[in-house]
């Protein structure tokens, strides 16, 4: 019996991004062959003449408000993918301008650096856009390969091939225990589809089968993993520390919103039946996350340590936005993970300007002094903390603000209270940094390496996180607009703005 | 009879993978996966997943296992022989995991798991053979995820490359 | 007609023995091949909830499951031969410059 | 004029970036004039902006532009110009200047003087935008600026060890206000919609009392940890490690009374929670009396000023908490006169002593000093509250609404004459001292004993007279003046139950108890100022022998009733020996299993000189070594060993299964 194959395709140009971007991996990794191994930088230039079109594509995309289906309920092209889609192409952007000057430095300037960030991009770009669960697993996938093989880039230096091996085992034993999670959710409901899911959870009363909150645990130690909440954090520290500092940056910020998305989706979508299970868990993970990330983060000499642990810290706050389950929660979501974006990749640049052939400039005694030498920076260095630490006007403040507010409004006082006194204890060791930088003497001569692609790069991190403190309204507009395609499912009404 | 060679494969698989386990030499642990591969293969024969059960020994008994096998021989082992292969921790991970295995295995014994949604029925399997049917499926529903599949393998490929070759020209 | 429980059961158990495996050996190679038995638990458990079901995209979920296992096959060896380059060794125990 | 309130904040902030970025490089010792200058022109503008608004009518709200916009959220950036604004525009700026100008020579030859005069501008900053604000997350902004301003010029000696860890302690306490205000702020959000102080007050009167109580005492908490009240003071005094200007123009003059100010802003939600009144005015009266009597024995002479500051800011919260609240806010602006006046006589004396704050070494300073001594002079009666020094009129009112206000009660005005009283003698005390009797000055710094140039005498004179004839907008009718201020700040603060205006009672039956409260406060200070008299000028052998009669309540005086030990023992102690059994018992249990040495060393790390008792100063800088131990701790379980990790993911799991399987 002969059958023809009629492979379905859509309207491809509703996943243009996707499209462009993979062409331009393959063509940015053949194009590399040819470039001598001095010039390397020139493919980070190339690969960002491909992201500018890639958000190009994705903003004219969102402009337009496309909400589409496509490959039969596989992949979702609504304002909630592509918002998160700029959002990554924002970040990979920011990671190629530090890197370009740090590659150098550190002996690794291979343009394959350029095409694996580009496959995590495409992997988180999916990720944020799929509406199934083979799908989601296999982007996550795609990006967690990129990670683990950026983050072991300096093969020489034995930290960060040993974060590598700490990244790539945890994250193999925990992508494990999402599978089986997903693997239980499949079979529940006999559908791998999250809106198939949720519908089958809906006509079926399973909102306390055993099984169903089973497979829900699982799927929130692997999400919990990606975003780094404890008690699934433990590797944050050591592979933030290991990896290659861009890496790092790229890793604490990018992965983390694309698990987000991902996790939205499905806790939203697919199993909002357990949603008084889940969300009673993500209010101690929350907890946990906050009180852990910041107290340890005192108790650190390293900087990145540091930035580690807050950033661990910072995943506890993004979750009250969902513990709260509202409008404004939700929304909150999205506008700290953009705001976070400037921050978090902000402070982190901040070491590639100290990073030297001689040292890493990861230490907070690095920083001594920095005031003196260059105002500039330490000023740039001042608002990212401010902003981390939520004091305004910076845009950390209002991403505070509004995932407070929401649950203020949303009756969780008690997680605004933690929250809030964390967001105080998160101050003390951010100005430890800030003291040194402008109240100690400096030790000996600091020397930055300043290349006009980093420093442009901090201006505009700069610039934005001052901005959306000082001017959100547009952005929350958007982030609240980007959540409406999935406050139905969540069975959240959306109120009128 | 059903019962019976599941059983039988089941038991295999399970000894199998206590082997690997528990075995101290890692190139016994390895083929001791590979039996293990092999008698989950043969299940997947009585779940009627035929051409899974193929793919399972062609590309992870053989393929997979080949290279941890020649990552293995790449690798002088006899000092890490010498050393203990335990983790101190093992006592709470040997109390945790059978545990928590009791309770999953308790959890799905009431799982309320529904009955042939689909269409693809043992019947309609056995008339259309499973592989034609796999096929005609995965290059069309999945048709989307086949494609990041393969974007997957590539970065993989790619990224080991990077990672597992030796510094040119040092 | 062997109950669905069974393959259940059979995959928790392999699931469960990778798991302890990973947590108990200190072999990096090893702690892989635990992390392969856990995915084939899984499987086990897709195949047979597609049996039931009477639907492939089990079937297709476990045969994505395998080739993402090829992957990271792929990328967790090359770390690991990587890595004895540095260190000259396999012990995870021994592999501890990052820490607290 | 209003319409150009922006340019008060932004010539502050200009100067801020010109000198910071470029201070340290380009314009080293002459950041002054930028800094000066800066703040001069927001004088000229508040003058003009205070003028039309007290004369002309003029005020209202002006948005700069919308802030947050989205969502149910909404809320400008906007600056609101009314009675209460342009008063604290003119304190904040006047006085502002005044220091501004004194630091030049205070300052003089500083390492860090570019630094130096970036904060006092960044604070500036800050301060105006948080008395400016026309709604409460403005007003956040500049609280939270002035906070860090502080804090960075608390510790801007860092070199001295005691600078840093004043900053560390003033940073935790007011982080503890600092997140009461927050809630406050989101508990008005949820129940008002809204955050501008228009809605808020129009709405007010539709919260229940619990929800009304519940957000003011959020806000009184944010009050209480910047304005150093009952039982978050511990602060302030520590704060005085601060250059002097600082402690003037931050820890006495402004920033400690935005507090104050707040609560007067809030008004109209205080007014619906009168438990939350009654809280107020019982710690502002606790603060004012607990302060005063440890301010009677101490021995620094910025320590004695602190002290007086806490008491003094007690009385604002007093009033504030019998519904007085233009009393609260007069208040507030008298003593601004003469507290700078006080803090910037006291720096002057340091710096003619070369840098002793010991008032037994110093003694006779009158002759050397003159001008320093005479506006000292004049400060001292006036917080002593001798007509017709400011002092006078501002606490004569405070301690008249105590008794008669609705909210008031004669206990309230008792503890408030009693801490007037206190206030008298060690005012006076502290004058004696320093300015009189025999000289204890050593032979070294009797060397160089000097009046301070110029620069820092002539903001002295202003603030001199300004402290004699600042009171004079609040004569009560009592006494035949017209209480203007009061009048001035109805609009914004009046007609909340106040007992009408202070003096328009003349008729009431107790204007003959008015009367008598005045003379009998008057007679109080008097009292005060001849007892310090005769116990320090005519007997000087007096007070050692007192102390030797009343060893206890020395010892509790001069060892500030023991708080900070009282903190160590009773809150620091406890939770640490709660947590170390914790961790032993932990470490006991899973010691086998997780990595035992790294428990170990965890475990070793409370228990070794890191607890070690001389080290923890007072109860906060407990609490942060606390929290810093807790961090410590909780490293170690990072071993660097991936198995111990994945056993974490594994226990997780564990015991969320567990939890769902049991129940």
């Amino acid at each position: 019996m002969v059958q023809t194959l009629n492979i379905p395709l859509p309207d491809l140009s509703a996943i243009a991004p996707e499209l462009i971007l993979t062409a331009w991996v393959c063509g940015v990794l053949l194009i590399d062959l040819f470039i001598p191994k001095d010039r390397k930088h020139y493919v980070g230039i190339l690969s960002l003449v491909g992201l500018t079109l890639t958000f190009l594509c994705s903003g004219y995309l969102y402009l337009r408000g496309e909400n589409l289906s496509l490959f039969g309920g596989m992949l979702a092209v609504d304002g909630f993918a592509l918002y998160f889609k700029m959002v990554f192409v924002v970040v990979v952007m920011l990671t190629i301008a530090i890197s370009l000057r740090y590659l150098p430095l550190e002996e690794i300037n291979l343009g394959e650096y350029y095409g694996i960030l580009l496959f995590a991009t495409l992997g988180m770009m999916v990720m944020a856009a799929s509406t199934d669960l083979i799908t989601i697993y296999l982007s996550l996938e795609l990006m967690s390969l990129s990670i683990y093989i950026l983050a072991g880039f300096i093969k020489k230096d034995p930290k960060s091939i040993e974060a590598a091996l700490k990244y790539f085992l945890l994250g193999a034993f925990s992508s494990g225990i999402l599978l089986y999670g997903m693997a239980l959710l499949y079979g529940l409901s006999g559908t791998t589809n999250l809106s198939g899911i949720g519908s089958y959870f809906a006509q079926h009363d399973l909102s306390h089968e055993p099984t169903a909150i089973l497979a829900m645990i699982l799927l929130i130690a692997g999400f919990a993993f990606k975003i780094a909440a404890v008690p699934f954090h433990m590797w944050v520290p050591d592979v933030y520390e290991g990896a290659p500092t861009p890496v790092t940056a790229f890793m604490s910020v990018g992965p983390k919103a694309a698990a987000f998305a991902a996790l939205m989706r499905i806790f939203l979508v697919a199993i909002v039946a357990v949603r008084p299970h889940w969300n009673s868990i993500f209010w101690g993970l929350a907890v946990l996350s906050m009180t852990i990330g910041n107290v340890v983060a005192i108790a650190q000499t390293s900087l990145k340590r540091m930035l580690a642990y807050s950033s661990i810290a910072h995943a506890g706050y993004v979750l009250i936005g969902i513990v709260a389950g509202n409008q404004i929660g939700y929304a909150s979501v999205l506008l700290y993970v953009l705001v976070y974006v400037f921050m978090n990749l902000g402070a982190f640049s901040m070491i590639i300007l100290l990073c030297t052939k001689s040292g890493r400039g990861d230490q907070i005694k690095d920083f001594t002094g920095l005031a003196r030498v260059n105002p500039w920076a330490a000023a740039a260095f001042v608002v990212f903390f401010l902003s981390l630490a939520g004091i305004p006007p910076t845009g950390g403040f209002v991403g505070k603000l509004y995932i407070f507010a929401a649950a203020i409004q949303a009756n969780y006082v008690g997680l605004a209270i933690i929250g809030v006194l964390n967001s105080a204890i998160s101050l003390y060791y951010y100005f430890r940094v800030v003291m040194a930088m402008y109240m100690e003497e400096l030790p000996g001569p600091l020397h930055l390496s300043t290349h006009p692609v980093l420093v442009f790069a901090l201006t505009v991190m700069v610039l934005a996180t001052l901005f959306l403190g000082l001017y959100p309204g547009p952005f929350i507009d958007a982030a609240m607009s980007s959540m409406a395609p999935l406050l139905p499912k969540a069975g959240v009404l959306a109120s009128h703005f | 009879m059903d019962l019976g060679f599941f059983l039988l494969f089941a038991g295999l698989a399970v000894f199998s993978a206590l082997m690997v386990v528990t075995q101290k030499d890692v190139v016994h642990s390895a083929l001791f996966l590979v039996s293990t591969l092999f008698w989950v293969a043969s299940l997947y024969v009585l779940l009627q997943a035929e051409f899974l059960a193929a793919v399972q020994v062609l590309v992870y008994a053989g393929a997979i296992m080949v290279l941890i096998l020649f990552t293995v021989l790449l690798i002088q082992m006899e000092e890490v022989q010498k050393t203990n292969p335990w983790h101190r921790q093992w006592p709470l991970a040997l109390l945790l995991g059978p545990f928590l295995l009791l309770e999953i295995v308790l959890i799905v014994r009431r799982g309320l798991f529904p009955f042939q949604l689909g269409e693809f029925t043992s019947d309609k399997l056995a008339a259309v053979g499973n592989t034609e049917a796999f096929g005609q499926i995965l290059f069309t529903r999945y048709f989307f995820p086949f494609e990041v599949a393969s974007v997957l393998l590539l970065a993989a490929m790619i990224g080991a490359i990077v990672l597992a070759k030796k510094e040119l020209g040092k | 007609m062997v109950p669905i429980t069974y393959y259940l059961w059979l995959g928790a158990i392999l699931f469960m023995i990778g798991a302890v495996g990973v947590l108990t050996r200190r072999n990096a190679i090893i702690i892989l091949m635990c992390i392969e038995l856990m995915l084939n638990g899984v499987n086990v458990t897709l195949i047979a909830f597609a049996q039931r079901l009477a639907d492939l995209g089990g079937q297709v979920f476990a045969i994505f499951v395998i080739t993402v296992a090829a992957g990271e096959a792929a990328v967790g060896l090359a770390i690991i031969i990587s890595l004895f380059r540095n260190r000259s060794t396999l012990n995870v125990d021994e592999i501890n410059l990052l820490k607290w | 004029m209003s319409q150009y309130v922006w340019l008060i904040p932004l010539f502050p902030i200009l100067a801020v970036l010109i000198n910071g970025l470029f201070g340290r490089k380009y314009i080293r010792d002459k950041a002054h004039y930028l800094a000066v200058g800066s703040v001069g022109l927001s004088l000229l503008v508040a003058i003009g902006i205070f003028i039309e608004v007290a004369f002309l009518g003029g005020g209202g709200d002006y948005i700069l532009y919308p802030w947050i916009f989205s969502g149910q959220l909404s809320v400008n950036v906007g600056f609101l110009v009314d009675p209460l604004s342009a008063i604290m525009l003119m304190v904040v700026c006047g006085v502002g200047f005044l220091i501004h100008v004194y630091s030049v020579g205070y300052m003089h030859g500083d390492g860090g003087y570019y630094r130096f005069f970036t904060y006092l501008n960044l604070f500036m900053f800050s301060m105006l935008i948080l008395v400016l604000g026309d709604n409460y997350l403005v007003m956040f902004v500049g609280w939270e600026g002035v906070g860090l301003c502080s804090y960075l010029l608390i510790g801007f000696w860092f070199e001295k060890r005691s600078a840093a860890d004043a900053g560390k302690k003033a940073f935790i306490v007011n982080r503890i206000g600092d997140a009461g205000f927050l809630l406050g702020i989101f508990l008005i959000f949820a129940h008002l919609g809204g955050l501008d102080y228009h809605t808020v007050f129009a709405n007010a009167h539709n919260l229940s009392t619990g929800v009304a109580t519940a957000i003011t005492l959020c806000l009184f908490l944010g009050a209480m940890g910047k304005s150093a009240q009952l039982p978050l003071y511990v602060w302030l005094p520590d704060a005085m490690e601060g250059p002097t200007p600082v402690s003037a123009l931050i820890h006495a003059a402004t920033m400690v009374t935005a507090g104050v100010y707040m609560v007067a802003r809030s008004n109209a939600l205080f007014m619906m929670a009168p438990v939350s009144m009654a809280t107020v005015a019982l710690v502002g009266a606790a603060t004012a009396i607990f302060a005063a009597s440890i301010g009677l024995v101490q021995n620094d002479i910025k320590r004695v000023l602190a002290y007086s500051t806490v008491s003094q800011l007690g009385y604002m919260f007093l009033a504030c908490g019998v519904g007085a609240f233009a009393a609260g806010i007069f208040h507030l602006m008298t003593h601004a006169f003469f507290k700078a006046l006080l803090f910037l006589g006291s720096g002057s004396v340091i710096h003619g002593m070369s840098g002793e704050q010991d008032m037994r070494k110093m003694g006779g300073l009158r002759r050397h000093m003159p001008i320093t001594f005479l506006t000292f002079a004049v400060a001292t009666i006036a917080i002593a509250g001798i007509p017709p020094f400011a002092g006078f009129f501002s606490k004569d009112e405070i301690l008249w609404q105590a008794f008669s206000s609705p909210h008031g009660h004669i206990g309230l005005w008792l503890i408030g004459a009693v801490a007037a009283g206190m206030t008298a003698f060690y005012m006076s005390r502290l004058v004696f001292m320093t300015f009189f009797g025999e000289s204890r000055v050593d032979e070294h710094a009797a060397h160089h004993l000097h009046e301070s140039p110029r620069n820092m005498t002539v903001p002295l004179s202003i603030l001199a007279v300004l402290s004699v004839v600042g009171g004079w907008v609040g004569i009560p009718q009592a006494l035949g003046g017209s209480n203007r201020i009061h009048a001035f700040l109805a609009p914004v603060l009046g007609g909340h139950g106040e007992a009408a205006a202070h003096g328009a009672v003349v008729h009431h039956p107790s204007a003959v108890a008015e009367y008598g409260l005045m003379l009998l406060s008057v007679a109080i200070a008097l009292g005060g100022i001849g007892l310090a008299y005769q116990m320090y000028l005519r007997r000087p052998e007096l007070p050692a022998r007192l102390a030797q009669r009343f060893p206890g309540v020395y010892a509790a005086l001069s060892n500030k009733y023991w708080v900070d030990e009282v903190y160590l023992y009773f809150i620091v102690n406890p939770i640490k020996r709660l947590t170390r059994s914790l961790w032993k018992f932990d470490a006991n249990l899973v010691d086998g299993a997780v990595n035992g040495a790294g428990w170990l060393t965890l475990w070793n790390s409370f228990t070794s000189g890191r607890f070690d008792l001389s080290a923890v100063d007072g109860a906060v800088n407990g609490v942060g070594t606390l929290i810093t131990a807790g961090g410590k701790a909780f490293r170690r379980l990072h071993t660097g060993l991936v198995q111990n990790y994945a056993l974490a993911m594994f226990l997780g799991i564990f015991v969320l299964v567990s939890i769902y399987w049991l129940s």
